[in-house]
């Protein structure tokens, strides 16, 4: 099921970003879930295609602020997907990861950005259909909640809202 | 009670001024709502030293901020002196946490403290022009505004932070002066109380707070500078072109990213100490981002900073057995 | 006085009415209170889940529903068919994709009621121990053999009760009435031939036949079960049996708790164990003397 | 800077559903590309011919090549563009095979990913910089776990290639599995006529030092660099003393002690030699039956010692050793049958395992090699076989074949027609696997010379009549019920791996599947190499297979050593962190959080401290990056600037 349609009238100042359709940054750990995802590719497990996978080496190179900046820059959704703890092939690298993406992930709502455009799962080099689950799912997911307005104002709405803590 | 408070205070510096490279503490100012820090290297200068509800800045930032961070200390080097109220020792807490000093490094002031007075609060009830002097009786702040005393309760015009306040006595001391002080709150609920109101609120609402609060944001990193705990100062990535995090462009993403980068570098290590909210040109509650991360740390990880010197802020490390995150 | 929910089923009111009266009994002895469901319909049985399975399990969850009702948490039905049918029906109530349309069905949800067959309530609610010390007229000198029959214990994740491919419940209840139980009965749980007897009267012939053979073969005198459908096997078509495989059976197959209701002293007209086709008279002797002797597993295939 | 980009077709698996010539057109439109094309077999020779050519035609100072994953023709396109003269880290792959093509049919949009995908390797690109590799010194030795025939043959290999060779072996002997197998299929000759040779060489090699009966503590360290502790687990004898004599085993009181050799069918004595030929040759005690070790009074081994060996006190030692690359053979284990109720779940003494059989069948067993039944020592005349037990069951979570079961019940009915000609064996089976070399001839031969009746169709139930088993079960090709009154029933139980397989694993840092069989690199390109570096495999704990293939992957494994140890150094990966000295705060959480404690401090004058990176230490995971505030420290080749590019491109 892809939506490649073009979004709705997106307000005139948005960049060139909407008008490709959903996109979504996948941030893929080379050694277990770069793997998965190419294991899922060699069966021809179907998936949607708004994903864009970055190869990096580890989850532990995973700084929350990558993420950050996708979403505030207007990507659709963020998957962070790694080795299953205890299976990472830096030993740790993904335990680092599983805290900084849990506090990263419930910090998210609190700025006003939907936390459910960014998920982390755990995907082994030899599950290629529970990669390609991640995937479906995740994506129906962006594509329900539709394209990401980014934090942007919207033009000409510069109205003060009381901080209401003073 | 306050005028013993610094008599104990200077006599107590008399004697150990000697032994001291030198003395952080606060002394009065040109504007009677705040006072000014002070480094006391002689004696005739003690009595400079002041407390009090004006006593807001939080002394620690001084001891890691470049120049000192640049040469370590030699190792004959005297100790340093410093006044701490009960937020300010957890931030030496935490400096000793991530080793930036040592605990020999520093003689601790500790001052039991009753509140900060928060200026804008006092400015919103009489014009800041017209305040000739400020003096606490009791409970309440007598203003002297060339025309009838006025006089206010504390309670109305404390900073944000220390409404909520659980440590106002100092958690790490060498000497303490005065009596202790009763906390404002004991549960994590009334602490995060803000916090707790703006979860409430639904998602667009707070997009909508955050874009016109950070919209009027100027990125002038007064926030930054004065937070004990932001060691980077000119090597701050907000800041570099290498790597290239984010540009000079006058946009609400980019300051939403600056924010986030404050925010994320402080989760877990933020004492919460308000300082980059005191000294926010523009009124922004930016306290309140850091306080969302310190409760998460609190709520899920049950770690509270810049209380215990041995322990290793929480992103710093990890246990393999929490599966339940 | 343990409150128990009674699914009677639609068989313990026709062909199987004494192993209906035996239950009461047996239970009123040992003071578990069965509260009949009022007003029970259909379990759902064959005919409407072969047609359809939705309509299946309302069937059977609507008599849970009475149940529940009834502030009864744990249903007994003697029959195993019925009891396949109501846990047919917790299964659908808990399966997400067909709670809903169930729960309309039904009126209400049928989460946390166990059901359980008369044996497992038995086994488990009273226990060969308490058993052993109610017994008045133990049958020692007996040789009883256990047939559980495909559906007791089966299939394991459902049933969660006993060893589906070798159970011993039932076999330590008659150890408890002094009966004396063959080692090993290795036809414990194997097809009985079922509803075949309708329609392939020989698969009967040969399966029930092989049972009966295997039973005589250790030295049986009578085989127990616990379900109508195996009795009817057994019992009443045991002369089409023996006229299929030209051999001469004589074995009654009482209820397990027409046995049980003996042991107790219950007077055996009571028990219905007058209805029984081949007639269970041995099971009266009184043997207390001599301690039954079981054969080995040995013998000659029959037929 | 100019960049050139090659989409691959790689036949029709990428043009199939990926309009390639449109996502090089479009390449060529991004900025700093200079040269774009699609190509139909990029990896093959012509393919990084034309590379190379557009390299030196238009002067390419960076490549990106949109075809399959990285993982797999990364390192072939790197040396493609290193022979061109181009630094071979000024090079990136767009995965538009196994990301793109294969998972889906919408061209138009897989056209669009797939320049999307361009765009952001192109991105990247732009802020690779030229990396190069230092060297660093091999230590020669190797380290094998686990002393079975895979084993045996990787450290016969290696010895044999001038490597000091250290094996660990769990048991007290070694030989693995293969040690208690009677005959070998297909050619039925006898096990320890091969093995026994190889393991006697083990043991004479000066330069192979074994440690049986020891198991791994813990491996640090890393490729060319690796450090052991081995646990030598107390035997209770002096294995410096002990001359293998079995005067001990005589005399031994304890008699009724587990004879795990031979599977549990005999006894045997608390203080055990386990067979003839085991090597080393050196008795152990078993502490749970020795009388005197469990607060009886005895010592009967210790007073009739000729050279006093046995040492009631001794503990486990833990020994240091420092090797350069490690081969894991640890084998398999066997499947526990007494899952399966329908065949007594192992209530009944005459349903015995394949291996138990081998024991029954062989000489050295427990009894003599007459063939006779666990319960009553009858000679049986009806013998039944029942294949995939444990194995083809999704039920009992083993779905998989396990390859050998069904050669090895062919072997035995053989045997068992030698050893008794009157008997009657027959075999039920789902499907012959008989893959190898005169494997299906074998099975044809017990079928039609020794008269083993094969019979399609599962066994439903086995029970105990009289004295024999009535074994019930289905003919499918004639499609009716049998059942056969055996004397004994063989169960050919399936291979998993073999217990503790998980937790070395994890020592060893190397990935493994949900059955515990370890994640070979790639099952074609790198079938004995794991994703860690200087960690090989070998054998049945890569996933099931027969001896002959077990030994080919131990010498395979020992060939992938000695090419490793070919070289006196070895090239670092220059994917490694970087300290940028002018942006380090000397925060010290780079070394606080690295899990390799590859950073450490620099003093720099007046006394003012910097992080440092050790390259050949630092295996390039990218915590300390993801944890540096001022982003001081960059891991090479994935740094903030390049991961960020990737990023723009999709905000753009």
């Amino acid at each position: 099921m892809t939506d490649s349609s073009p979004r709705s009238s997106a307000p005139a100042d948005e960049t060139a970003a909407t008008k490709q359709g959903i996109k979504i940054v996948g941030f893929l750990c080379n050694w277990c879930s770069y793997g998965g995802a190419d294991t899922a590719g060699v069966c021809r497990f179907k998936q949607p295609t708004d994903l864009r996978v970055v190869r990096i080496p580890c989850t532990g190179r995973m700084d929350p602020l990558f993420i950050a900046k996708s979403l505030i820059y207007g990507v659709d959704g963020v998957l962070v997907s790694g080795c299953h703890p205890r299976d990472c092939h830096y030993a740790v690298g993904n335990f680092y990861a599983r805290r900084r993406m849990e506090a990263f992930k419930a910090f998210l709502p609190f700025m006003g950005i939907d936390t459910q455009r960014f998920k982390y799962t755990w995907v082994s080099a030899s599950e290629g259909q529970q990669w390609q689950k991640v995937v479906t799912e995740f994506s129906e997911q962006i594509h329900r909640l539709g394209p990401n307005p980014g934090v942007r104002l919207r033009s000409g709405d510069n109205s003060k809202v009381s901080s209401g803590l003073r | 009670m306050l005028e013993n408070d610094r008599n104990q205070l200077h006599k107590l510096v008399e004697e150990a001024l000697p032994e001291l490279d030198m003395m952080i503490g606060w002394a009065e100012s040109c504007d009677p709502l705040q006072t000014t820090p002070v480094f006391i290297r002689d004696a005739k200068s003690i009595s400079k030293l002041t407390l009090g509800p004006f006593c807001s800045q939080n002394l620690a930032g001084y001891l890691v901020k470049p120049p000192a961070l640049d040469a370590p200390p030699k190792p004959d080097a005297k100790p340093i002196g410093i006044c701490v109220k009960g937020c300010d020792s957890r931030s030496l807490v935490a400096l000793i946490q991530e080793k930036f000093i040592t605990r020999d490094r520093v003689r601790i002031f500790g001052i039991p403290c009753r509140g900060t007075v928060d200026f804008r609060k006092v400015a919103q009830r009489v014009p800041l022009a017209n305040v000739k002097s400020a003096t606490m009786e009791g409970d309440s702040l007598v203003i002297d505004d060339s025309g009838t005393p006025l006089r206010l309760d504390l309670e109305e015009v404390l900073a944000r932070k220390c409404l909520g306040c659980r440590y106002p006595n100092p958690v790490i001391q060498d000497v303490v002066i005065g009596q202790e002080a009763k906390p404002r709150s004991s549960s994590l609920a009334a602490t995060y109380r803000d916090v707790a109101a703006m979860d409430a609120k639904p998602l667009e609402e707070r997009l909508a707070f955050w874009q016109s609060e950070l919209d009027r944001c100027i990125r002038c990193y007064a926030c930054r500078n004065a937070c004990p705990l932001c060691v980077c100062q000119d090597r701050c990535i907000v800041e570099t072109r290498e790597p290239r995090w984010l540009t000079q462009r006058v946009g609400i993403p980019e300051k939403f990213l600056f924010h986030f980068i404050h925010a994320m570098h402080l989760a877990g290590r933020c004492t919460g100490c308000g300082e980059c909210e005191r000294v926010c040109p523009m009124d922004i509650p930016v306290t309140l981002i850091k306080e969302k991360l310190n409760k998460i740390m609190e709520e899920m990880l049950g770690y509270s900073a810049g209380l215990d010197p041995e322990a290793v802020p929480p992103l710093l490390t990890f246990n393999p057995g929490e599966t339940e995150i | 006085m343990k409150r128990v929910a009674y699914y009677k089923g639609c068989s313990l009111e026709g062909l199987a009415a004494e192993y209906d009266r035996s239950t009461r009994m047996v239970c009123e002895a040992f003071g578990i209170e069965l509260v009949e469901i009022p007003d029970w319909n259909c379990c759902g049985s064959t005919p409407a889940h072969s047609y359809d399975p939705l309509l299946s399990a309302a069937l059977a969850g609507r008599n849970l529903a009475i149940a529940a009702d009834n502030g009864c948490d744990m249903v007994m039905s003697p029959c195993p068919g019925c009891l396949k049918s109501l846990k047919g029906a917790q299964e659908t109530c808990e399966d997400p994709a067909q709670r809903k349309a169930f729960v309309d069905l039904v009126g209400r949800d049928v989460d946390g009621l166990k059901t359980v067959s008369l044996l497992q309530l038995l086994y488990e609610e009273v226990g060969p121990q308490a058993l052993q010390k109610a017994v008045r007229r133990p049958l020692t000198g007996h040789v009883l053999v256990p047939y559980y029959g495909c559906l007791l214990t089966r299939p394991a994740e459902k049933a969660k009760f006993d060893d589906p491919e070798n159970p011993i419940s039932m076999d330590r209840l008659i150890e408890a009435t002094g009966a004396t139980v063959p080692r090993d009965f290795p036809y414990k749980t194997e097809c009985c031939g079922a509803t075949y007897g309708v329609t392939r009267n020989d698969f009967v012939g040969k399966l029930s036949g092989r049972i009966l053979d295997m039973s005589q073969g250790l030295g049986a005198e009578a085989i127990v079960v616990a379900c109508p459908l195996c009795q009817q096997n057994l019992d009443m078509r045991q002369d089409q049996i023996n006229k299929y495989s030209k051999s001469a059976f004589h074995l009654p197959v009482p209820y397990i708790s027409q046995v049980i209701g003996l042991a107790l002293g219950i007077e055996p007209k009571v028990l219905g164990l007058d209805k029984l086709c081949v007639p269970a008279d041995i099971l009266l002797e009184d043997r207390s003397g001599e301690d039954g002797q079981a054969r080995q597993p040995g013998g000659v295939a029959a037929g | 800077m100019r960049i050139g980009v090659f989409v691959c077709n790689c036949g029709t698996n990428i043009a199939g559903t990926v309009d390639t010539a449109k996502v090089a057109s479009e390449a060529l439109a991004f900025a700093d590309v200079v040269y774009a094309t699609n190509y139909m077999y990029t990896c093959s020779e012509p393919g990084q011919q034309e590379i190379q050519r557009a390299i030196g035609e238009y002067g390419l100072q960076g490549v990106v090549v949109a075809a399959c994953s990285p993982r797999m023709h990364e390192p072939t396109f790197r040396r493609a563009v290193e022979k061109a003269g181009l630094n071979k880290y000024m090079f990136e792959m767009a995965n538009i095979r196994e990301h793109v093509s294969w998972i889906g049919n919408d061209r138009e949009a897989n056209t669009r990913k797939a320049v999307d995908l361009v765009r952001m390797a192109v991105g990247k690109l732009r802020f690779n910089q030229p990396l190069f590799s230092s060297k660093m010194p091999v230590n020669k030795r190797l380290l094998v776990i686990g002393g079975g025939v895979a084993g045996i043959q990787a450290a016969l290999d290696c010895a044999d290639g001038g490597v000091d060779v250290v094996m660990v072996e769990r048991k007290q002997y070694i030989g693995g599995k293969m040690a208690q197998l009677d005959k070998t299929f297909p050619t039925i000759d006898c096990s320890s006529c091969i093995l026994g040779p190889k393991m006697v060489d083990v043991s004479q090699k000066e330069n192979i030092t074994l440690y049986a009966a020891s198991e791994i503590e813990s491996i640090s360290g890393y490729i060319g660099n690796f450090t052991v502790e081995i646990r030598k687990k107390t035997t209770y004898v002096n294995w410096d003393a002990c001359t293998g004599c079995g005067a001990c085993m005589e005399k031994c009181p304890a008699k009724k002690a587990e004879d795990y050799f031979n599977e549990g069918l005999g006894t045997a004595r608390a203080i055990n030699i386990p067979f003839p030929q085991a090597i080393p040759k050196k008795a152990v005690i078993d502490a749970q039956f020795c009388r005197q070790l469990n607060g009886k009074k005895c010592g009967v081994c210790a007073k009739i010692c000729p050279v006093k060996a046995i040492d009631f006190e001794m503990k486990d030692t833990i020994v240091t050793e420092k090797v350069g690359a490690i081969i894991a053979a640890t084998g398999y284990d066997l499947f526990d049958h007494s899952v399966y109720g329908e065949y007594g779940a192992g209530r009944l003494p005459d349903v015995i395992t394949g291996i138990q059989y081998e024991r029954i069948l062989s000489a050295s067993g427990p009894y003599g090699g007459h063939i006779r039944r666990p319960s009553d020592g009858k000679e049986p005349t009806e013998i039944v076989f029942i294949s995939c037990v444990g194995s083809r069951d999704q039920s009992v979570g083993r779905p998989y074949c396990s390859g050998v079961c069904c050669m090895y019940i062919a072997k035995q009915a053989i045997l068992t027609r030698d050893h008794l000609p009157e008997s009657n064996s027959y075999v039920f089976y789902m499907d012959i696997r008989a893959p190898g070399k005169n494997y299906d001839e074998f099975v044809r031969r017990a079928q039609e010379e020794y008269g083993v009746q094969y019979i399609r169709g599962r066994v439903g139930k086995i029970y105990q009549r009289g004295d024999r088993m009535v074994v019930q079960g289905a003919d499918t090709l004639l499609g009716v019920q049998v059942e056969v009154e055996a004397d004994l029933v063989v169960l050919a139980t399936g291979v998993e791996s073999s217990s503790g397989a998980g937790e070395l694993a994890e020592k060893l840092r190397i990935s493994y599947d949900q059955y515990g069989f370890y994640m070979e690199s790639h099952p074609k390109l790198r079938p004995v190499e794991t994703n860690t570096a200087g960690v090989y495999l070998a054998g049945a704990c890569q996933g099931p297979k027969d001896i002959p293939s077990s030994v080919a992957q131990g010498s395979a494994a020992a060939s992938k050593v000695q090419s490793l140890f070919a070289h006196d150094m070895i090239e670092t990966n220059p994917q490694v962190a970087l300290v940028n000295e002018r942006n380090c705060i000397a925060c010290g959480k780079c070394i606080q959080v690295c899990p390799f404690g590859a950073i450490q401090w620099k003093e720099l004058r007046g006394g003012i401290k910097k992080a440092e990176v050790l390259p050949s230490v630092c295996q390039g995971c990218g915590v300390c990056n993801a944890t540096c505030p001022p982003k001081a420290v960059q891991l090479q080749h994935a740094t903030d600037n390049q991961i960020l590019a990737e990023v723009n491109e999709l905000c753009a």
